[in-house]
C-alpha cells in the first residue's frame, strides 16, 4: 500500500514454532500514534514520580516507564474486545484500555474521581467496559485469572484471546505452570505474555530462575521472544500470536524489556544493577527514541514532534493539577460496593454498636 | 417424600444448569467420575464437557480460573473434592474473589459458588478434617453458607448459585447419604432460600442451641433428650455463617436467656466464640449464663475411631453442656 | 537507650544465627537486597548465602522447603515480604508444620519461625492489609507470637528460634522504624521471653484495654487521654496470642471488671471475639459490662487515606469505646 | 564376579541427559531378597485389603499393590541414611525403611501399638530414625518438602540424597515447579520420583496433563523414564541418579508402573480402565512375576519360592491377628505430641471449662 514502511525487527527466537516474519509493515500515521502513546505514558509515569517523592500518593507505586512499547504494540495488535490483565504494574493499561490521565492520577491521589474512585490506589485500576480485568497485587495471581478469562472468551464462542502479562518473577510461580497445563488441555485463547525486565525486585533474573529463558519454559507450550524495546516487533509478534492461539490455545511470549525506575518507590534501583546498565539501555534501546528516529528518517519533521511532546506535557501537567483539585472521597464510601446482591445483614464498623449496610453503588450517586 | 442431601445438591445443580447458561460445574472428578462423592453424578452426560469440566490436581490454578471466568461474566460452580485442598487456592478466593468488587470500586463483581464437604469425615485424619467456617465467614465480601438437611441443601444452593457474589458453601460428606423428608415446595424449581436467615428447627424456652451442618443433628437429637428431662432447647441452624443471623440470636436469647453454640471447628475464634461475643455485646442484660461453647478439641484429628470421637463433639456432650446452666 | 524494632529484630536474628549453625535465614530478597524492609541487614555479609537464602517469589515451595529442612533437623527462620503472601503457602503452614508431630505420633518435630509484616501498612490496599491473627492462632500446632516494641521484638524472636515447634511471627510495617527505650537486659544475647505470657504496660483499675501489635501504642495513648478524665485503665500487651494468657486477663478483669479489646483486623471470630468469649465464660460474674470489641471495619481496605483511617481503629474509638462503660 | 546374573532391561528414555546402560547386574541372592521384600509388600496390601472390607478399618486407604518394584528398587540402590518421603500411599515405606508388617496393621486398625500409634491413620505413616518422613495427604506438598529434606542434607555435609516420591496427578501441581526450580537453583540432591501408574484417582493422565511426558516435565532438569515394573531396571537408574544428583542436584524419574487395586477403597478402580487393561498388566508385567521367572531361569526351585510364600502368608496372617488384637490407645493420648516444648498453657477440650495440658511423649508411657 502507498505509504507503508517496511522495517525489519530483530528476529524472533522460537520455541515450538515457526518464527513469523522479522519484516514489519508500519506507516508514519502509525508510527506518530505509537510514539504520541508511548510519550504519555512516559509522561504521566515520570508525573507520578514526582508526585510520589511530593508526598501527594502514598502506598506502593510501581512505574511503567522503559516498557512502554510492550504493551503499546499489544494493543496495536489486538482489539478492545480482547481482554487484558496484568500485575501491579498497571497504569498504562488504564490508558491504553481507554482512560484519561487525570483519573489514573486522581487514582494514585485517592481522589473520588480516581479510575477505582480512591478505592483501589495504584496496583488496582480496572475498566470492565474496556476489558481490562486489573492490576492485581499478588504476584502470579494474575495468570490463572487470565486464563478464566480467556475460558470465558471461549466459551462464549467469541474469537478473542485475553493478554495475560506477568514479569520475570511471577514466571516461577507454580499457578502459572497450573494455568499454562489446563490452558494446554483446554486450548484455550490466552497469550502469556512474561514482560522480562530482568529483575523481580532486586533480583536478577538467573538468580530467580535456575532456566530464564523465559519463552521455552512453558516446555510443552509454544513460545516466542521477541524485543520488548521495539514497538514493531511486539506488534507484529502479538498479532501472530493472537492467530496462533484462537487456533490453537495458549502460547508464550517472552518480551525483552527493561523498567528505568525502581521496582517500586522505596527502591532506588540502582543497588542490584549498575548505572552503566540503565544508561545503555536508556540510550542504546528506547522504545520512544527508535520510534522518534523511524519518524525522523521517513521525513517527519521535528518540530512536529516536538509539538506532540508539548501537547503531551501540558496534557499531563493539567491531569495532575487537576488531580490535586479533586475531591477526598466521602467517608461513607467506605461501605459501598463489597457486594453486588443486597446483603440483607449489616457489617461491623471500627466501634461496637457501629454497624452499616453495605450497597452496591458503582456510579456513587449517593 | 425423602431425598438425600446428596440428591438435593445433585438437582439443584441439574436445575440451575438448565436454567442459566452461564452456569458450569468444574473441579477434580466432577465428570467422567461422577463426582469423589458423586455429587455432580450425570451431569457431564447431561450437559457436556464444556460445562462440567474435570480439572487436574491443581487447585490454586483451577481456582484462578474459575474466578477469572467469573470476573468475564460466567457463574463457575468450583468444587473442591474437600475443603482441606482449597488451602492451596486460598489466596485466590480470598485476594482475587473476596475483593475485587470492592478494589474495582463495583465494577468487576464474581458471581462464584466455591462447594465441597468441609470438616471431619470419619477416619481420615489430620489433614483431611479441618472445619473452615470461621475462617471465610471473617472475611469481607464473601458469603458463607452451610446447609444440614435436604431442604436447606437444595435452597440455599439454588440461591448460591443465582447469586451475582462470591459464595463459600461448605457441605459435610457424612451427612452426603443421610435422607431427609422433603416438602413439594422444597422441590420445586424456583425453590430458594434468603442468604442471611437462620432457621427455628425446634422451638423451646429454656436454652438455645445454636449450630450449622451436621451439628444441627447432634442439637436436635440433644433437644430431644433434654426435653425428656423437662428442658426445653429451642435449636437455631445458622444456615447462613456470614452473614449471621443476629436478629434471631437475639430473639432467641431473648426468650431463653441461655445460650449454647456447638461446632465441629477448632475453639480458638471460632464461630462460636464470634456468638457468644455478639450476644454478650447485643443483650448483656439477658444472658442469665455465659453462652457456652461446645467445640472441636483444640488438637489435629486423630485417627482411631476413640480418639476422633474424644475429638468432636457427641449429642451427650452438648447435653452435659445444657445441663451445666439449664 | 533506644533502640528501633527493625533493629531488635535484625539483632535477635544474627545473634541466633551466631549462636546455632542449624539456624538459617531463608526468603525473598532478604539476601543481596537486605530485605525488602531491612530487617536482614547485614545477615548475607556476615553468613553468607547457605544461610541467608534468596530465595524466587514461590512461596509455597520455598515454604514447603523450609519445612522440609525442618522436619530433617533444621531450623530455618522463613521470611514472608508481608503475611499477605503467605496464603500461597496456608497449606504448608497448616498442614505439614502444625500437624506432622501430631500425626507422626511425636516422631517429627517442626523447628521453624514463620516471619513478616502483618496486617495494614499505609495506603497498601486491599491485598496487602490482611490482618492473620486471628486464623493461625486458631490452629493447634502452631504458637503465634505478635511483637510491639523492641524488647518484644528482640525476647520473642529469641524465644520463637529456639522454640522446637513451629511459630508464627507477626510484626508490624509500621512499627519498624519506631524506636523504643531498652534495658541492658533486653540487650543481652540471652534474653528471652516466655512464650504464652502476656504483659501489662499499664496498670489501671477503671477498665481492660487489651491488644497486640501497633495497637498496644494506640492503647496506652487511649489510657494516657483518659487518665485526664479519670479513667484509670490497665494496658495488656498479649505478645503470645496463641497461647492466650488467660490468667493475666482474668486477673486484670477481676480487678477492672471492664475490658475493651483492640485489634486490627476483622471483627468476625476475630482475636477480640475469642477473648469476648473467654472472658464471660471464665468470668461471667466479674463481667460489669459487655467486653468491646474494637476492631478493623468489617470491609477490604481502601487506599484513600481518609478511609483507610476510618477502616481501623483510631485512639480516639478506643477512647470512645471505653467512655460508653466507664 | 562368580554368580552375578546380567540382566537386559528396557532401555531408559532420557532427558538432558546420556542413558546409563540398560544391562543390569544382580545375583540370586539378590533377586530372593527382592522376590521376598515385594512378596511381603503384596501380601500386606491384600490382608489391608480385606481388613478394610471387613470393617478393621476406616477412613482412607491407598494400596500399593502392582508398584512394588518402584520401592524395591530404590531401595537397592540408596542407602538408609538417604532420605524418603512420599503420598498417602506409603504402607509400603513404612516396611522397606525398617517397620513391621504387624505396626503397619494395627496403624490401620487405629491400634495402639500401630507406627503412629493410632494417632495418624493410613496416610500418616512416618519413621524418623530411619529417614521416612511419610505419608502426606495433600497431593504435591511433599514434593518441596523433601527439596527441603534435601536440602538439609547438604546444609549438613551428608553424602545423601532425598527419595521425593509422587504420582503422575501431582506432577501437575504447581508447588513441583517451584521445588524444581529452587532445587535446580541450588543444586539439591533432590531425586523427584513421579510414580507414573496412569492414573490419578479416576483421570487418566492424558486427561490431566497436556504433556504426560512426565520425564520431560522438569524442562530444564534432566530426567530419565524407566520401566517401574522391573526392579532392575529401577535399581539401576536409581543408583545412576543418585551419583548425578549429589554430584549435579535434581534430577526426574518417571516410573512407569500400575496400581492393580483402585485409588482408595471407595474406587472400584474399575470404570476408568478396562478389566483387559488391569489383566494385561497383571500377566505381562507384574513385578513380582518378573524376578520369579528369573529366579527360576537361574536355576532357583520352585519349591524354594513356595516356601517364601508360605512364610510370608504366614507373617503377615500373623500381622493381622496380632493387630486385631492390639489394644485401642487410651483417650488421653488425645493430648500428647501437639508440641515438643512444654506450651506453659492448657488447650481446649470440647466442653467449656474442660482444659487440658498437652504434653511431648513420643514413646507414650503415661
Ligand atoms: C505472592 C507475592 N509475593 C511477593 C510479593 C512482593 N512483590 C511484589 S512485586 C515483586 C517482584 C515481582 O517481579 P516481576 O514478576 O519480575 O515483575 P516486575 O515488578 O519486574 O514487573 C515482589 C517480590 C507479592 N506482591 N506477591
Ligand atoms: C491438594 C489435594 N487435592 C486433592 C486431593 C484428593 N486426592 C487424593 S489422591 C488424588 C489422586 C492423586 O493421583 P496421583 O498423584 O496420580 O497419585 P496416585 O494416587 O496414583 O498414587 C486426589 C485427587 C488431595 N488429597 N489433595
Ligand atoms: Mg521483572
Ligand atoms: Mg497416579
Amino acid at each position: 500500500a502507498p505509504g507503508t514502511i517496511k522495517v525489519e525487527v530483530m528476529p524472533y527466537k522460537m520455541h515450538r514454532l515457526d518464527a513469523p516474519s522479522n519484516v514489519v509493515e508500519t506507516s508514519v500515521e502509525e508510527l506518530k500514534t505509537f510514539y504520541h502513546t508511548m510519550y504519555r505514558m512516559r509522561r504521566m509515569e515520570i508525573a507520578a514520580d514526582m508526585m510520589y517523592k511530593a508526598k501527594f500518593i502514598r502506598g506502593f507505586c510501581h512505574l511503567y516507564d522503559g516498557q512502554e512499547a510492550v504493551l503499546t504494540g499489544i494493543e496495536a495488535a489486538i482489539t478492545k474486545k480482547d481482554s487484558i490483565i496484568t500485575s501491579y504494574r498497571d497504569h498504562c493499561q488504564h490508558i491504553s484500555r481507554g482512560g484519561s490521565i487525570f483519573s489514573l492520577m486522581a487514582e494514585l491521589m485517592g481522589k473520588a474521581e480516581g479510575a477505582t474512585r480512591g478505592l483501589g490506589g495504584s496496583m488496582h485500576i480496572y475498566n470492565k467496559k474496556g476489558h481490562f480485568y486489573g492490576g492485581n497485587g499478588i504476584v502470579g495471581a494474575q495468570i490463572p485469572l487470565g486464563a478464566g478469562i480467556a475460558l470465558a472468551h471461549k466459551y462464549r464462542g467469541e474469537p478473542n484471546v485475553c493478554i495475560t502479562m506477568y514479569g520475570d518473577g511471577a514466571a516461577n510461580q507454580g499457578q502459572k505452570y497450573e494455568a499454562l497445563n489446563m490452558a494446554g488441555l483446554w486450548n484455550l485463547p490466552c497469550i502469556f505474555v512474561c514482560e522480562n525486565n530482568h529483575y523481580g525486585m532486586g533480583t536478577a533474573e538467573w538468580r530467580a530462575a535456575k532456566s530464564p529463558l523465559y519463552y521455552t519454559r512453558g516446555d510443552y507450550i509454544p513460545g516466542i521472544k521477541v524485543d520488548g524495546m521495539d514497538v514493531l516487533a511486539v506488534k507484529n509478534a502479538v498479532a501472530f500470536a493472537k492467530a496462533y492461539a484462537l487456533a490453537n490455545g495458549p502460547i508464550v511470549m517472552e518480551m525483552d524489556t527493561y523498567r528505568y525506575h525502581g521496582h517500586s518507590m522505596s527502591d532506588p534501583g540502582s543497588t542490584y544493577r549498575t548505572r552503566d546498565e540503565i544508561n545503555a539501555m536508556r540510550t542504546e534501546r528506547d522504545p520512544i527514541e527508535r520510534v522518534k528516529k523511524l519518524l525522523l528518517a521517513n521525513g517527519v519533521d521535528a518540530a512536529e514532534l516536538k509539538k506532540i511532546d508539548k501537547e503531551v506535557k501540558a496534557e499531563v501537567d493539567g491531569a495532575v493539577e487537576a488531580a490535586k483539585a479533586g475531591t477526598i472521597p466521602p467517608d461513607h464510601w467506605l461501605w459501598k460496593n463489597m457486594y453486588m446482591a443486597p446483603l440483607g445483614a449489616e457489617v461491623r464498623g471500627v466501634l461496637p454498636g457501629v454497624y452499616k449496610s453495605p450497597d452496591f453503588d458503582p456510579e456513587y450517586k449517593n | 417424600t425423602e431425598m438425600t442431601v446428596r440428591d438435593a445438591i445433585n438437582s439443584a445443580l441439574d436445575e440451575e444448569l438448565a436454567r442459566d447458561d452461564k452456569v458450569y460445574v468444574l473441579g477434580e472428578e466432577v465428570g467422567e467420575y461422577q463426582g469423589a462423592y458423586k455429587i455432580t453424578r450425570g451431569l457431564l452426560q447431561k450437559y457436556g464437557p464444556d460445562r462440567v469440566k474435570d480439572t487436574p490436581i491443581t487447585e490454586a490454578g483451577f481456582t484462578g480460573i474459575a474466578v477469572g471466568s467469573a470476573f468475564a461474566g460466567l457463574k463457575p460452580v468450583c468444587e473442591f473434592m474437600t475443603w482441606n485442598f482449597a488451602l492451596q487456592a486460598l489466596d485466590q478466593i480470598i485476594n482475587s474473589a473476596a475483593k475485587t468488587l470492592y478494589m474495582s470500586a463495583g465494577q468487576i463483581n464474581c458471581p462464584i459458588v466455591f462447594r465441597g464437604p468441609n470438616g471431619a469425615a470419619a477416619g481420615v485424619a489430620a489433614q483431611h478434617s479441618q472445619c473452615f467456617a470461621a475462617w471465610y465467614s471473617s472475611v469481607p465480601g464473601l458469603k458463607v453458607l452451610a446447609p444440614y438437611d435436604s431442604e436447606d441443601a437444595r435452597g440455599l444452593m439454588k440461591a448460591a448459585i443465582r447469586d451475582p457474589d462470591p459464595v463459600i458453601f461448605l457441605e459435610n460428606e457424612i451427612l452426603y447419604g443421610q435422607a431427609f423428608p422433603v416438602t413439594p415446595e422444597v422441590l420445586d424449581k424456583d425453590f430458594v432460600l434468603p442468604i442471611g436467615k437462620a432457621k427455628v428447627m425446634r422451638e423451646g424456652k429454656h436454652v438455645t442451641l445454636v449450630s450449622f451442618s451436621k451439628m444441627v443433628g447432634y442439637c436436635l437429637k440433644a433437644a430431644s433428650a433434654l426435653a425428656r428431662d423437662g428442658v426445653e432447647c429451642e435449636v437455631i441452624n445458622l444456615r447462613s455463617i456470614k452473614p449471621l443471623d443476629k436478629d434471631c440470636l437475639v430473639a432467641s436469647l431473648k426468650k431463653t436467656h441461655k445460650m449454647v453454640v456447638v461446632e465441629e471447628g477448632w475453639p480458638q475464634s471460632g464461630v462460636g466464640s464470634e456468638i457468644a461475643a455478639l450476644m454478650q455485646e447485643l443483650a448483656f442484660d439477658e444472658l442469665d449464663a455465659p453462652v457456652l461453647r461446645v467445640t472441636g478439641a483444640e488438637v489435629p484429628m486423630p485417627y482411631a475411631a476413640n480418639l476422633e470421637a474424644a475429638a468432636l463433639p457427641q449429642v451427650d456432650d452438648i447435653v452435659k453442656a445444657v445441663k451445666s446452666i439449664a
